[in-house]
């Protein structure tokens, strides 16, 4: 099936894109002033752990042998030790990641429900008031920094109205029994909700805008014309045929927009002090925690490239031109 | 006068065994579906003998603006050979190329794309005036002549406005005039009627006739319509999936066609009057699929009169009285 | 016995362009009789689309009706409120678009399509509408098995044989084609036109054919409605009005097509100049700025659409002296630009 | 004279023709005028902010301005926790921001607008070398990437600009060539190479002045981008320690308890500024689709 053929090809293209990043990854941290072994080796470390990590690593090898090691490493999942929590890095992230993902999806949720709603609405509501008013507000709110907004949550609903708790993901000295029991918590969602919230308003500007001017386009199409002549009811004509051929490709731009957060939340994780990949790799840089940046780095890397081949499949499936080739 | 008066002349465009296959769907675009060759031109032979017109016929998808382009050189042939007075076209490059520019010129289907539509008529009708070098002072000239010769009454009145202030048999003219400025030997006409309307088409045609004759060019006339062809073409070549089928004077193929293509493609012709016959044609429904040929004869799926060597091998073309047929059955 | 379905009486249909307004199309008046092919032809920017379009009142957002009655069974449908006009539509008149390809929604099967039409507005239940799905598509000519195909999966000829099988779903009095062939290739087209008048006759519709091509009309069609520049040149019997127009651009029209079976020493004569501009038509008769004809009261009176024959209507000041005028318009001379 | 070129009106007039600007859509000539006036401010901050934005002031009675409120002993807005007049740093704030925006943006338009072009006109392994290189772009998450190169050379808001253009001129480039592809199918293209026209002629007559409005666009864009992310940057203490910035702000009131000191006139402006910056970006943007693209318009 040259449909599956065609993924295959895709997907090894993106293989090839991570090898690349991977490798100006690897640049990139050798590359930095100072001791090129400090990617990762801490000079607090005892002289046994340096030893090991030398050895590991192949620090005191030629540039291109560590690169070889760097990328064996890298297959086995293994990404050093950090010098901060003295544990290993791949073991870290993998506690942080569930955080990001539940922010980063709670929020997209939230905003591409509203977005396609919204912006079929608009469209349907074309040169009205309620469209005039709208589109440059839609459009501010794409304007603004996603920690500024943040901060403004902050100071009034925390700080001001106390509803929400100010950051964090749970109360001060509360355990749960699993990180199940947590993210089920009620207080867990009272933490999840401001965070979320920036992050859904800054988010859906995209799809609202897309649906709109995707609607727009496709109204003015044959078959949409067609169905009209053929007497079909508004509603049909409008959801049947306008919103649902719309819709394919702001759905490819979800997977997209994921990607796109997980780079927000980079900010919006430091602002709400919430533990996940993006203020772990803010806090690491400013530490100098070279291993951990690193790998927190690799992570969203991973992802991102991971959503764009996500967002080609979706569109492969979603749009029969291309899955009943 | 001597022996050599026998000997057939030199003809002026000579192609041999021509191709242009090109991949559709590389692994970079394979997101869109198939990947696979698709064999626009296949195997094309055929002379044009100075001051003749030939028209190329067939339909969409048939090779036959691919053919044109290879002439032009806008497409490197991927096999064969293709040559002009002589000369290889492969080979051409520079001044060579620019030489070849001036002597073989393309008038497009469509006047409003073939204009760059932020130029003046007078700039349009520059640009290849500079580029063969011819000075300022004589473009004015030049360009007013071309004009006349295409028939726009008061050329002035037309250089300094844009493309859309002018009709499309209007632009079609300037299109014309723009090939025909450096006075080439060589012309290609890429189905220039076919975006006009029936009321004008008739007054392009009888310019385009008018200035062949007068110039003596060699032209290629591409169309889709057989009544069009025949009425600027002595000779005709038809074209399906890639290949010729049938090949010689216009009034034989029009009066009897001897391919079964060409059968089927003159009997469905439509005419503008009632008496006219309203038999079924002889030909399998179906269309043509570029990407997919059969083997052996690419006509053979569709052709009611098929046997089994038309699946095993592909008809050459060869001579049959006034034209060349490639049938298994002449 | 040519019982009258449809009756237009001087259509008007404008267009707000900025503030200004364009009558696209300006007074149209023809019949079509029960169980006939009309052919509704002229060049582009005539009106025969917006008045094929004006048939089923679905426009474009700036257009509007502006006049005149479309008489359908002797019910005027362009006074009717828009919930009965819509449960008329497909049941009673349906479309066949130029362009199947982009009249097909593509993300939906063809059978889902059928079964839209089928379910939704023929009320026929899921059993009864697979019957009939199989029913049309064996009617047109393709096998049932092509149902749950998607539209793009179908060469052009045959995206326009299933719309052929979407127009004639709830068996329509009225199918109109808006150019239904144009974007095809002569055989394909061929075959296509074979089907329709085929189809026609076995169910006894009525079709009307929108095309710019003569040739088309003279093909397939019983009746001819000439449009020019958004009026109606000339409208009859299609061998009468090809045969022996009355009208001096039908006349140039049969100059200017090429003739496959006619004599190879044939010259095409052009009509000179171009259609006018909608927004700032000519005072009298829309052609005479092109007509080798025209007289002083072509240029200020607008002809109205008068009896040449039994059946047979021209609008021209001179159209008793059709006849002379025929034998004159035969010579090439009589069209240049300066005769 | 016979002058068989184009008439001549002075390049400046042609150039600004060119870019068509959407002088007719009310939004865009709004986020025109907050360009005008930030510019300005940009231009005469020395004359209109009353403060050396980094100096720490007193009181008449000697104390430390700190945590003034707007008025309070004649600061507009106030001060910082550390006695530096917030008005004053919002003024110079507008220059970074404008520095880094147009930089940003001009880079990214240049290189996106070379890359396309080249990538969309000569195909072949260029074109795939180069869009090779843009998917690589798109795999690289573009704020952690500015981060850590911020953070690893020296702090200097170039270093950001560098960072950002090395990465944005994907989009550019991507709906560049695209447009370059449609724009050399077109038959004129085809007149002009049979007229015996060279690519370097074509692309510059009769490509690359087609394709200077939509650069101008995705510049536009780019503005936004720019400032947001060195808005970000600075927030999160990987700026220019040398110069103010809005982000810089908002960092120094984040840090300094202004949310829980509900600061208001601390924290609102910068971002306001920013929205404002941004979003007059947008206005234009959007006035320019619907001048480029009018089937998306109303």
């Amino acid at each position: 099936m040259s449909h599956l053929k065609a993924m295959a090809s895709r997907a090894l293209q993106l293989a090839l894109v991570l090898w690349a990043v991977v490798t100006i990854l690897f640049l990139m941290f050798r590359l930095m002033p100072g001791n090129p072994m400090a990617a990762y080796i801490d000079p607090t470390f005892t002289v046994e752990q340096q030893e090991a990590l030398m050895a590991q690593f192949g620090l005191d090898k030629p540039l291109w042998e560590q690169y070889l090691i760097y990328l064996g490493n890298l297959l086995q999942g293994e990404l050093g030790q950090s010098f901060r929590y003295r544990e290993p890095v791949a073991e870290r992230l993998m506690t942080l990641l569930p955080n990001t993902l539940i922010l980063t999806f709670s929020s997209l949720i939230v905003a591409y429900t509203f977005g396609i709603l919204a912006g079929a609405y608009l469209a349907w509501r074309r040169g009205s008031v309620v469209e005039n008013t709208a589109i440059p507000l839609v459009l501010t709110t794409r304007a603004m920094p996603e920690f500024w907004l943040g901060m403004v949550l902050l100071a009034v609903f925390s700080f001001w109205l106390g509803w929400f708790p100010a950051g964090g993901t749970r109360p001060a000295g509360a355990s749960y029994d699993s990180l199940w029991a947590l993210y089920t918590s009620r207080e867990f969602l009272s933490y999840l909700a401001l965070p979320a919230l920036t992050l859904a308003i800054y988010s859906q500007g995209l799809p609202l805008l897309l649906m709109r001017s995707n609607m727009l386009d496709v109204m003015k199409e044959d078959f949409v014309t067609m169905a009209r002549i053929k007497g079909l009811s508004n509603w049909s004509v409008v959801v049947r045929h306008a919103a649902r051929n719309a819709l394919l490709p702001v759905m490819t731009s979800f997977a997209i927009a994921v990607g796109y957060q997980l780079q927000g939340n980079v900010v919006v994780e430091s602002v709400f002090s919430w533990p996940g990949l993006g203020r772990e790799l803010v806090n690491a840089v400013s530490a100098s925690d070279y291993p951990l940046a690193q790998g927190a780095f690799l992570m969203i890397a991973v992802v991102v490239i991971l959503m764009n081949l996500i967002a080609d499949l979706l569109y492969s499936l979603l749009d029969p031109r291309i899955s009943h080739a | 006068m001597r022996l050599a008066v026998s000997k057939p002349p030199k003809p002026l465009v000579s192609v041999k065994d021509a191709q242009l296959h090109y991949r559709v769907g590389s692994a970079f675009s394979a997101m869109r579906g198939h990947s696979s060759v698709v064999k626009a031109v296949d195997g094309v032979t055929f002379e044009i003998q100075k001051g003749e017109s030939v028209g190329l016929l067939g339909e969409s998808g048939c090779g036959k603006t691919s053919m044109g382009r290879l002439l032009l050189k806008l497409e490197e042939a991927t096999g064969g050979e293709i040559e002009f007075a002589g000369d290889a076209l492969s080979g051409l490059k520079g001044p060579a190329l620019k030489r070849y520019r001036a002597k073989a010129q393309l008038i497009f289907q469509n006047p409003f794309e073939a204009v760059n539509p932020r130029f003046t008529i007078r700039a349009t009708l520059a640009e290849p005036l500079e580029n063969a070098g011819i000075p300022a002072a004589e473009r004015e000239g030049r360009i007013i002549e071309a004009l006349e010769l295409v028939r726009l009454p008061q050329p002035q009145q037309y250089l300094d406005r844009y493309p859309h202030q002018l009709s499309g048999g209007q632009l079609q003219r300037v299109v014309m005039a723009r090939a025909l400025i450096l006075q080439p030997d060589f012309v290609v006409a890429d189905e220039p009627v076919s975006m006009l309307d029936v009321s004008v088409r008739a007054g392009v045609l009888n310019v385009f006739r008018d200035v062949r004759d007068r110039l003596n060019l060699t032209a290629i006339y591409i169309s889709h319509d057989l009544a069009l062809v025949r009425y600027v073409c002595e000779r005709t070549i038809v074209m399906y999936l890639g290949r010729i089928m049938e090949d010689g004077p216009t009034e034989d193929i029009v009066h009897e066609p001897l391919h079964p293509y060409t059968k089927a493609l003159v009997a469905a012709v439509p005419v503008p009057h009632p008496d006219q016959s309203h038999d079924p044609l002889p030909i399998g429904r179906g269309a043509p699929d570029p990407r997919n040929p059969p083997s052996g004869c690419v006509f053979r799926d569709r052709c009611p009169l098929a046997f089994d060597r038309c699946a095993k091998e592909a008809p050459a073309l060869r001579p049959a009285g006034s034209r060349k047929v490639a049938c298994h059955l002449f | 016995m040519t019982e009258t379905l449809l009756s237009v009486r001087d259509l008007k249909v404008s267009y707000q362009v900025g503030k200004g307004s364009i009558d696209a199309v300006d007074g149209a008046s023809f019949d079509v009789p029960r169980g006939s092919i009309v052919g509704l032809v002229g060049e582009s920017g005539c009106g025969k689309t917006t008045v094929a379009r004006a048939l089923t009142r679905v426009i474009a957002d700036n257009a509007s009706i502006t006049g005149g009655q479309i008489l359908f069974d002797g019910q005027d449908i362009a006074a009717l409120p828009e919930r009965e006009m819509n449960a008329l539509r497909w049941r009673d008149i349906a479309f066949i678009p130029q362009s199947a390809m982009n009249s097909l929604d593509p993300v939906y099967t063809v059978e889902y399509q059928l079964n839209e039409v089928l379910r939704r507005r023929g009320g026929l239940g899921r059993r009864q509408a697979r019957a009939r799905c199989e029913e049309l598509f064996e009617m047109v000519g393709i096998e049932a098995g092509r149902l749950g195909d998607y539209p793009h999966q179908f060469s052009g000829g045959m995206r326009q044989r299933v719309a052929i099988a979407l127009a004639l779903a709830l068996n329509p009095k009225l199918v109109i084609a808006d150019e239904p062939v144009t974007a095809l290739d002569v055989i394909v087209q061929r075959q296509i036109l074979d089907q329709l008048r085929e189809l026609q006759s076995m169910l006894g519709i009525s079709v009307i054919l929108v095309t710019h091509d003569i040739s088309v009309v003279a093909y397939v069609c019983d009746r001819t409605v000439v449009m020019y520049a958004g009026r109606i040149a000339e409208a009859g019997p299609m061998d009468a009005v090809l045969m022996e127009p009355s009208h001096p651009y039908t006349m140039g029209l049969r100059n200017a097509f090429p003739d496959l079976k006619g004599a190879a020493s044939g010259v095409l004569t052009p009509i000179e100049g171009a259609p006018p501009n909608l927004a700032f038509p000519p005072p009298g008769c829309r052609f005479a700025p092109r007509c080798p004809f025209a007289v002083e009261t072509c240029t200020t009176q607008q002809p109205a659409l008068g009896m040449v024959a039994p059946d047979h209507r021209v609008s021209c000041h001179r159209a008793d002296e059709a006849a002379k005028l025929r034998q004159e318009a035969a010579r090439t001379e009589t069209w240049l630009a300066d005769a | 004279m016979l002058d068989t070129t184009l008439p001549r009106p002075g390049f400046v007039a042609r150039f600004f023709r060119s870019l068509r600007l959407p002088l007719n859509d009310p939004f865009a000539v709004a986020g025109l005028a907050i360009y005008a006036i930030f510019i300005l401010t940009a231009i005469f901050a020395d004359a209109i902010a009353p403060y050396d934005p980094t100096e720490i002031l007193y009181t008449p009675n000697y104390d430390l301005a700190a945590d003034l409120r707007p008025g309070e002993d004649g600061f507009i807005l106030g001060t910082t926790s550390l006695g530096r007049d917030i008005f004053s740093q919002i003024v110079y704030g507008t220059r970074s921001a404008l520095l880094i925006g147009l930089t940003a943006a001009f880079m990214v338009a240049l290189i996106g607008s070379i890359v396309g072009l080249v990538s969309g006109y000569f195909g072949g392994w260029v074109d795939a070398l180069l869009m090779r290189l843009a998917d690589v772009a798109f795999g690289i998450p573009f704020l952690p990437f500015v981060i850590v190169l911020a953070a690893f050379l020296e702090p200097s808001i170039w270093n950001v600009v560098i960072a950002m253009a090395l990465v944005l001129w994907r989009d550019t480039g991507r709906v560049i060539r695209s447009q370059v592809l449609t724009l050399r199918s077109r038959s004129y293209v085809d007149a002009a190479r049979v007229s015996g026209s060279s690519d370097f002629k074509i692309i510059l007559r009769h490509i690359a002045p087609n394709i200077l409005p939509l650069s101008f666009l995705y510049g536009s864009i780019a503005i936004g981008w720019a400032i947001l992310t060195e808005a970000s940057i600075s927030f999160l203490g990987f700026g220019d320690p040398q110069s103010i910035s809005w982000g810089y702000m908002l960092q120094d009131a984040f840090a300094s308890q202004a949310l829980a000191k509900q600061a208001y006139y601390w924290f609102v402006p910068p971002g306001v500024c920013i929205i404002l910056v941004v979003s007059a970006g947008f206005f234009i943007t959007r006035g320019y689709e619907n001048l480029l693209f009018p089937k998306l318009g109303r």
